[in-house]
């Protein structure tokens, strides 16, 4: 049974695999985002300085030379290896952030599509709330009220992304409910546990990958955004404190391209990397998108 | 149709924002000083507010009895003479007799009473310092104002409250004074107050009947930027004449720009590394502090000892950290009275200051008993107790996380761990205030004219109230209570300097530099600017630049370059509203 | 009057050409009703869309002809064919789904094409949609609602209703009860044959239903995989069964009366349309199937009169 | 009339939905910032270095001396009677301050939402329409780019080209400060010069959203049966987008837009902040600074329940336009 269904996933693996490789924009997104995870991978060894360094009064706010490609900042550090060490923040963020919505809308989500009725109400209700309570004021203020740290924002964020996966399980849980094979399970008194667990949670991993590709890229621009508002935290280097830091010592007026453009350029690539990807799985799971 | 409008209202909109006309000053408008700075008066309040900038709105609408000079020195404002008695209990002061409320009603000597009773009688936080000791205030008659004091008293030449109308806050209950609302301060000074559109501009006009003389300018307008980046480019465009603060890393800049000069001069203040220095064992049980009898700090007790704090001050490199977070633009930092002040500031020599060495911070630490036992780069006590301290640095200031960022590393190279934590000033104040929560941190201290208040803020009565290194010394503590009654200011430099001597060696603040003010401002359109040392050409305790300034030759106005980008945009709109209509059809 | 020769349809996609359509010929004379029974996928649909050319855009006619009163439509221009859409073809499509537009009332969805091809007072085009309505037996003051608001049987009548708009010489009819229930389907049925007596209309009913056919149709064409494999009268086609798919229809539902026994109940999967067999495209599943089905494709033989097979096996 | 019922019915349900919506809202204001770190009466008056009398004095002013539940009353009633409490850095009125701004924001973000809606959907049609043509894929990876794109960053972009390099718009501000206006037309005038930039670069950001949703919204439109329908009947294909496609299209296009304001509200809090544009959004900015913690509390009830009746309003509308509802 086990092996039977390795080798069904296996092979919807692949079926999903060849039509994704057709696509252009997902194998760009690809392309790019493992671009990214090496850099961020092996940004001890990429990084030309210690990024956290802080420079000589001559090297402040430098344009790029042979030494600094990127130039330096305000501290004299040098840019480059602060773009590069910032890909571990952006991807962290993403990832860690998208981990706790997917887990609480999920739960949501499944609770809700399972049970129905009262918990149903009662559950969607809530999501409908957060889902109209506009997200970035929201995270603004519990960002403000937690105190700048790494593990905030992630929570932050997490915390804001969660109704629309629940909302997006809900209804995939509910078509799956009423396939025969879950109603022969009931039938045969399977648990509720191990219904939801074991037969309904693995289909929907599938249906809502692309969902989740697009919630990692929410995730990045809100950190970007968070950061570059002056709630993340100071002591890190991510790119959106870089573009905070840049603003606040007047990159802009003074021309110092070489600081607003790497950090602003690497999350639009990132985000733009996720997206890809994400609109070419939604474009493969969704068939009224896949030219025919 | 309806298709046609909404193009057209596009269009209308697009045309005009492409206008450059509104930058166009035709020659009947007012001459105008435009000053730009990034903050905002917190309040018109006086009772209430407490930024420099309310002081520098307050200073040319308001008087006070006797001004400071451009040294810092007492030149009469609403007293043109003024005496004391030889005993020094009773002070004189002769009013003059021409002066007027913005509303044209004429100002007396009620007015001062008024004030100061005002402020005596309701315990006004801001001001009752400066009148602590006054116990009667006499009119003799319409401009004589007579004060009696209970004890010879330093600050009397320095009474900074400025002096309201009678008839208008005779209205105002001294009770819900927290809550009040001033939307239009009357006072006497040379402008008026016009309009406050918070977040935006406040204006000023010229005072016609001000009794010193009329300034040359007409307005003054006081306009907001949230980002000195921006505030910056509005001076090189020559939207603003003057800004008030200018960041380091621009001034460089805008030192080379054509027509804009900037200056560098000291001002009152500092950022220090504040070190929990709370030793319980003085102030429990204390009969004179009844309040702390029962209190145990809950700073690291490690810190108590003296010689851990010095070798922390000798592993801090204040010339790097004015380098690299100031630009060197700012002074390093020794002494409690910054040299802002440069009457009352210590100029400690060279070889007794605990100078950047890291060799000897080490030593001293290991005399000291702490050595490293287990190989983790972390000193311990001999008891075990790892140097290890919570460190806690500001968000609202950049500058504390970046001088924070390279403290942490050179008291990594003696053994010292620290762990670096930003929070805002709230929650900062919230550690100090619980029983002394915390270890160490930036923060920083601007400051008055004159020295009381920085120097009773280490006091001992102060913990859990102003001060925030819990230092308690009870001879320091003494010479501060004789200062304060001691007229001759020679003396009083004596005693002061002996009490910044003390603090600086028992090192409960390392203070990292002394902030020069930064200033810079158009020379193209007006001239008789008045750089002053302290603070500058605007929010400099004086209202020099404000008297002086005006206009140069015929005022030519340049426009604004218009350029290649709304050609290009202009031509863009063009093409576009053709596109639209074109294919709109279906 | 609709003679359709050799035609082939394919389709562009992806992974290469999908083969649609093969070589299909078949006839209506005027006032005749012609069902294409077979599995879903098996070119039905195609077939009939490609009379008016409304494939989808990837989708396109290869080679043969397709001659309606004597025009051929293949070569017609998009421009010319929208002329002749509604106005001498109209089509049904299942009702009972999307095909009516949602937002739109059914009155004004009727009157449309009259509006387009006719050039009539839209008093005029109204009140003949109304009379479509009351002929098809809705109330004609339910033109006013939304398609919503009606059951699945309804909407199909309405679907009627526009068909004959425009007074059309042919009707396509595709799958036009299917998903509604037994009774509905009868009064459908019931319903269109009535319509094609007074109407003196030619129809092509599109279905996977056998049922339908036999009740409804004058001829019918069986196709499988894109190809036609018989060719008939109803009568042939049900008491002379030739060829093995069609009897395995056939004999799925011994009672063709009462019970219904949808085609797709025979076992094995209908072949990839990307890559067919070089031989019979049914020989894999067909239990008479020989050594030469597997290799060569069988042509359509002619049986007797109009009766025609594509079996080696006749 | 069973219709015109249900339809009431269904009115009436989402009007509760909202008030019940907005009651959650604010509690989740006030339980926020009452459990947030630190003592409340210390963050209302802002300077912690200050005197415990004065402290005292204020909890009373401010009622903290209360239980938490009184308190939550007290909060509910003000919240109703529209007084938010005093912001500590403008020692004013919030609910004054916000209605300063508010005027600001709205004009900002309603020119660049309908330009960014009018543009969004006009190309959005016409690349589904031409659908893998040159436009189509120009269009997409433009909108996608600009969807990946933060706002503030981009506004920086612009502030260096447009301000900086080309000095043909200011950079920051709604007018010159402190001039006065000889007439309307100045007034219009010089907001408009100040506005161009804020605005296109909301537009821009917002564009690629509408855009996309468009595009993918027309493309399942046009995939349904009744276009097929449509295209039988004979119509052309402009008219079959026109009159068949676009209404279906544009109907879930008023829900969508209700839901993206919260989208619009992230977008105009980080363009105003580069802009200096003294709405909502800066004020967020500015008070965060400032830790202006009865501001931000203020503005975030003030922006969420604009968020929640706007909701509503196009629940209303879809109602009113969509045959479809009458659950």
């Amino acid at each position: 049974m086990k092996r039977e269904r390795i080798e069904l996933y296996k092979k919807k693996a692949k079926n999903t695999w060849n039509l994704y490789k057709a696509s252009t924009m997902g194998m760009i997104g690809l392309f790019i985002l493992i671009s990214f995870i090496i850099v961020a991978l092996f940004a001890p060894w990429l990084e030309p300085y210690d990024p956290y360094k802080i420079g000589e009064q001559k090297d402040i706010m430098k344009p790029p030379t042979r030494e600094h490609l990127f130039g330096t900042d305000e501290l004299g550090r040098d840019i480059l290896s602060g773009v590069i060490i910032g890909s571990r923040v952006s991807l962290l963020v993403g990832l860690f952030a998208t981990l706790i919505s997917m887990v609480i809308g999920s739960i949501v989500g499944l609770l809700s599509g399972f049970y129905g009725k009262t918990i149903d109400a009662i559950l969607m209700r809530i999501t409908d709330i957060f889902l109209v309570i506009p997200f970035l004021p929201l995270m603004i203020v519990l960002a403000a009220l937690l105190g700048p740290s790494l593990w905030n924002i992630i929570f932050v964020i997490g915390i804001d992304g969660w109704p629309s996966t629940a909302r997006v399980v809900r209804s995939q849980v509910l078509s799956i409910k009423e396939r025969q094979f879950i109603l022969r399970l009931r039938a045969l008194g399977a648990s509720d546990y191990r219904i939801m667990m074991k037969h309904i949670s693995p289909n929907i991993f599938s249906l809502i990958f692309a969902n989740t590709i697009l919630t990692i890229a929410v995730s990045i621009l809100s950190e970007a955004v968070l950061s570059f508002l002056g709630l993340g935290d100071p002591l890190h280097i991510s790119w959106g404190t870089q573009l905070h830091f840049a603003f606040e010592s007047g990159a802009a007026g003074l021309g110092a391209y070489w600081y607003l453009l790497p950090p602003g350029i690497a999350i639009v690539l990132v985000v733009l990397g996720f997206t890809l990807m994400g609109y070419a799985f939604d474009e493969i799971l969704n068939p009224k998108l896949r030219e025919r | 149709m309806r298709k046609d409008v909404v193009i057209w209202i596009f269009a209308l909109f697009f045309c005009a924002a492409f206008s450059t006309a509104t930058h166009e000053i035709r020659s009947q408008q007012p001459v105008t000083l435009r000053v730009g700075w990034t903050g905002e008066p917190d309040s018109m309040n006086p009772f209430v507010a407490v930024s420099t900038e309310y002081y520098e709105i307050m200073l040319l609408t308001h008087n006070i009895l006797i001004e400071f000079g451009r040294k810092l020195e007492p030149i009469p404002g609403l007293a043109e003479k003024w005496e004391s008695s030889p005993d020094g209990l009773v002070w004189t002061y002769h009013l003059v007799k021409n002066a007027k409320w913005h509303d044209g009603q004429p100002f007396t000597s009620k007015d001062v009473k008024f004030t100061l009773e005002y402020v005596i009688d309701n315990q006004m936080e801001m001001f009752s310092d400066y009148v602590s000791h006054v116990i009667s205030v006499d009119t003799p008659d319409e401009y004589t104002v007579v004060l009696t004091t209970d004890t010879p008293t330093a600050t009397m030449e320095a009474i900074w409250i400025p002096i309201l109308p009678e008839h208008i806050w005779k209205n105002i209950d001294p009770k819900s004074i927290q809550t009040y609302e001033e939307t239009h301060p009357i006072g006497t000074g040379p402008f008026k107050f016009v309009e406050w559109k918070k977040g935006e501009y406040l204006k000023l006009a010229a005072n016609d009947d001000y009794f010193g003389g009329r300034p040359a300018i007409d307005e003054v307008i006081f306009v907001h930027y949230a980002n000195s980046d921006v505030m910056i480019q509005a001076l090189k465009l020559g939207e603003i004449d003057v800004v008030s603060t200018v960041p380091p890393t621009m001034f460089e800049d805008l030192s080379k720009t054509p027509n804009i000069k900037t200056l560098s001069s000291p001002q009152i203040g500092f950022d220090e590394l504040g070190i929990n220095a709370w030793d319980t064992s003085l102030t429990k049980n204390n009969p004179d502090l009844p309040d702390l009898a029962d209190i145990e700090s809950q700073g690291n007790p490690l810190l108590l000892d003296k010689r851990i704090r010095i070798a922390m001050s000798h592993a801090i490199d204040r010339q790097k950290i004015v380098d690299i977070v100031l630009l060197g633009h700012g002074t390093p930092g020794s002494s409690l009275v910054s040299p802002g002040t440069p009457f009352w500031h210590l100029d400690l020599p060279q070889e007794q200051q605990y100078e950047f060495n890291l060799e000897k911070a080490r030593k001293i630490l290991e005399d000291a008993g702490y050595m490293d036992r287990n190989g983790d780069g972390i000193r311990e006590s001999k008891d075990g107790k790892k140097l290890e301290f919570r460190f806690y640095l500001r968000s609202e200031d950049a500058n504390s996380v970046k001088a924070g960022q390279m403290i942490e590393g050179w008291f990594k190279e003696i053994g010292i761990k620290l762990d670096s934590e930003v929070m805002d000033d709230s929650t900062l104040g919230d550690r100090v205030m619980d029983n002394g929560n915390f270890d160490l941190f930036i923060w920083g201290w601007g400051g008055d004219p004159d020295p009381s208040f920085i120097l009773s803020v280490v006091t001992c009565p102060q913990i859990l109230s102003w001060s925030d290194c819990n230092y308690c010394n009870s001879r320091y503590d003494e010479l501060f209570r004789q200062q304060s009654t001691i007229l001759d200011r020679n003396e009083r430099q004596k005693m002061i300097f002996d009490m910044q001597r003390m603090f600086y060696e028992d090192s409960p603040y390392i203070i990292l530099y002394y902030n020069l003010s930064l200033q810079a401002y158009r020379t193209d359109k007006f001239e008789g600017w008045v750089e002053d040392q302290p603070v500058g050409v605007v929010m400099a305790y004086n209202r020099g630049t404000y008297m002086n300034l005006h206009l140069k030759g015929t005022g030519e106005e340049k426009k604004t370059g218009v350029g290649m980008g709304s050609v290009l945009a202009g031509f863009t709109l063009l093409w576009l509203i053709g596109w639209l209509r074109r294919n709109t059809s279906w | 009057m609709l003679q359709v020769n050799n035609l082939s349809v394919r389709f562009r996609t992806k992974t290469g050409l999908v083969e649609a359509v093969t070589d299909t010929t078949f006839s209506l004379s005027a006032g005749e009703v012609l069902g294409i029974a077979g599995e879903s996928g098996c070119g039905k649909t195609t077939a009939a869309l490609s009379i008016m050319k409304l494939l989808p855009k990837n989708g396109f006619v290869e080679k043969g002809e397709i001659l309606f009163e004597g025009e051929d439509m293949a070569k017609k221009s998009e421009e010319e064919m929208r002329g002749i859409r509604w106005k001498r073809i109209s089509i049904i499509f299942q009702g009972a789904m999307n095909a009516l537009n949602p937002v739109q009332n059914v009155e004004d969805q009727i009157a449309e094409p009259m509006l387009l091809h006719e050039k009539v007072e839209k008093n005029v085009a109204y009140e003949r949609a109304r009379k479509l309505l009351e002929e098809v037996g809705i109330d004609k003051r339910r033109g006013k609602e939304y398609p919503h608001e009606f059951s699945g049987g309804m909407r199909q009548r309405v679907m009627i209703a526009m068909a004959l708009a425009c007074d059309p010489s042919l009707v396509i009819a595709d799958e036009p009860v299917t998903a509604l229930d037994v009774m509905v389907q009868a009064q459908i049925l019931e319903l269109l044959k009535r319509l094609q007596r007074e109407h003196r209309l030619s129809i092509i009913l599109i279905t996977h239903d056998l049922s339908v056919l036999a009740e409804t149709c004058n001829n019918a064409l069986i196709m499988y995989a894109g190809r036609v494999c018989e060719y008939g009268t109803t009568e042939d086609i049900f008491y002379h069964p030739t060829h093995p798919y069609t009897k395995r229809l056939i004999s799925a539902f011994p009672n063709i009366e009462k019970e219904k026994v949808f085609v797709e109940g025979i076992a094995g999967d209908p072949p990839n349309l990307l890559s067919l067999p070089p031989g019979c495209p049914f020989a894999p599943r067909c239990s008479e199937s020989r050594e030469l089905c597997r290799k060569e494709l069988p042509a359509l033989y002619r049986l007797s009169g109009g009766h025609h097979v594509a079996c080696h096996r006749w | 009339m069973v219709d015109r019922m249900a339809k009431k019915k269904y009115l009436l349900v989402k009007c509760g939905q909202t008030l019940f919506t907005i009651f959650i809202v604010l509690t989740l204001n006030f339980f926020l910032f009452r459990v947030m770190p630190g003592d409340p009466a210390r963050t209302l008056i802002h300077n912690p270095r200050i005197s415990p009398e004065i402290i005292a004095n204020l909890e009373k002013v401010f009622g903290l001396d209360k239980p938490l539940y009184m308190q939550y009353l007290y909060y509910l009633k003000n919240m109703i009677t529209g007084n938010m409490g005093m912001s500590f850095a403008f020692r004013r009125p919030v609910a004054d301050i916000i209605a300063d701004k508010m005027g600001n924001t709205i004009l900002l973000v309603g020119v660049a939402t309908v330009l960014s809606i009018a543009i969004g959907i006009f190309i959005g049609v016409i690349a589904a329409y031409k659908r893998g043509s040159r436009i189509d894929i120009g269009a997409l990876a433009f909108s996608l780019f600009m969807w990946a794109m933060p706002a503030f960053w981009l506004g920086i972009i612009m502030v260096i080209v447009f301000s900086i390099y080309f000095r043909a718009f200011p950079t920051s501000g709604i007018t010159i400060p402190g001039y006065s206006h000889d007439s309307f037309f100045d007034l219009a005038k010089d907001v408009a010069h100040h506005m161009f930039l804020p605005t296109i670069t909301l537009a821009l950001v917002l564009l690629g959203e509408y855009f996309l949703i468009m595009r993918n919204t027309l493309i399942d439109v046009l995939t349904e049966d009744f276009i097929m329908t449509a295209r039988a009947k004979g119509l052309s294909d402009a008219r079959i987008l026109q009159k068949h496609a676009l209404k279906n299209a544009l109907l879930p296009m008023v829900t969508i837009i209700a839901i993206s304001l919260g989208f619009i509200v992230a977008g105009a809090i980080e363009v105003e902040t580069v802009f200096s544009w003294p709405g909502l959004g800066r004020l967020i900015y500015e008070s965060l600074r400032n830790r202006d913690y009865p501001i931000l509390e203020g503005v975030f009830a003030i922006v969420s329940i604009c968020v929640i009746i706007a909701n509503f309003a196009s629940d209303l509308l879809y109602a009113y336009i969509d045959p479809r509802v009458k659950t």
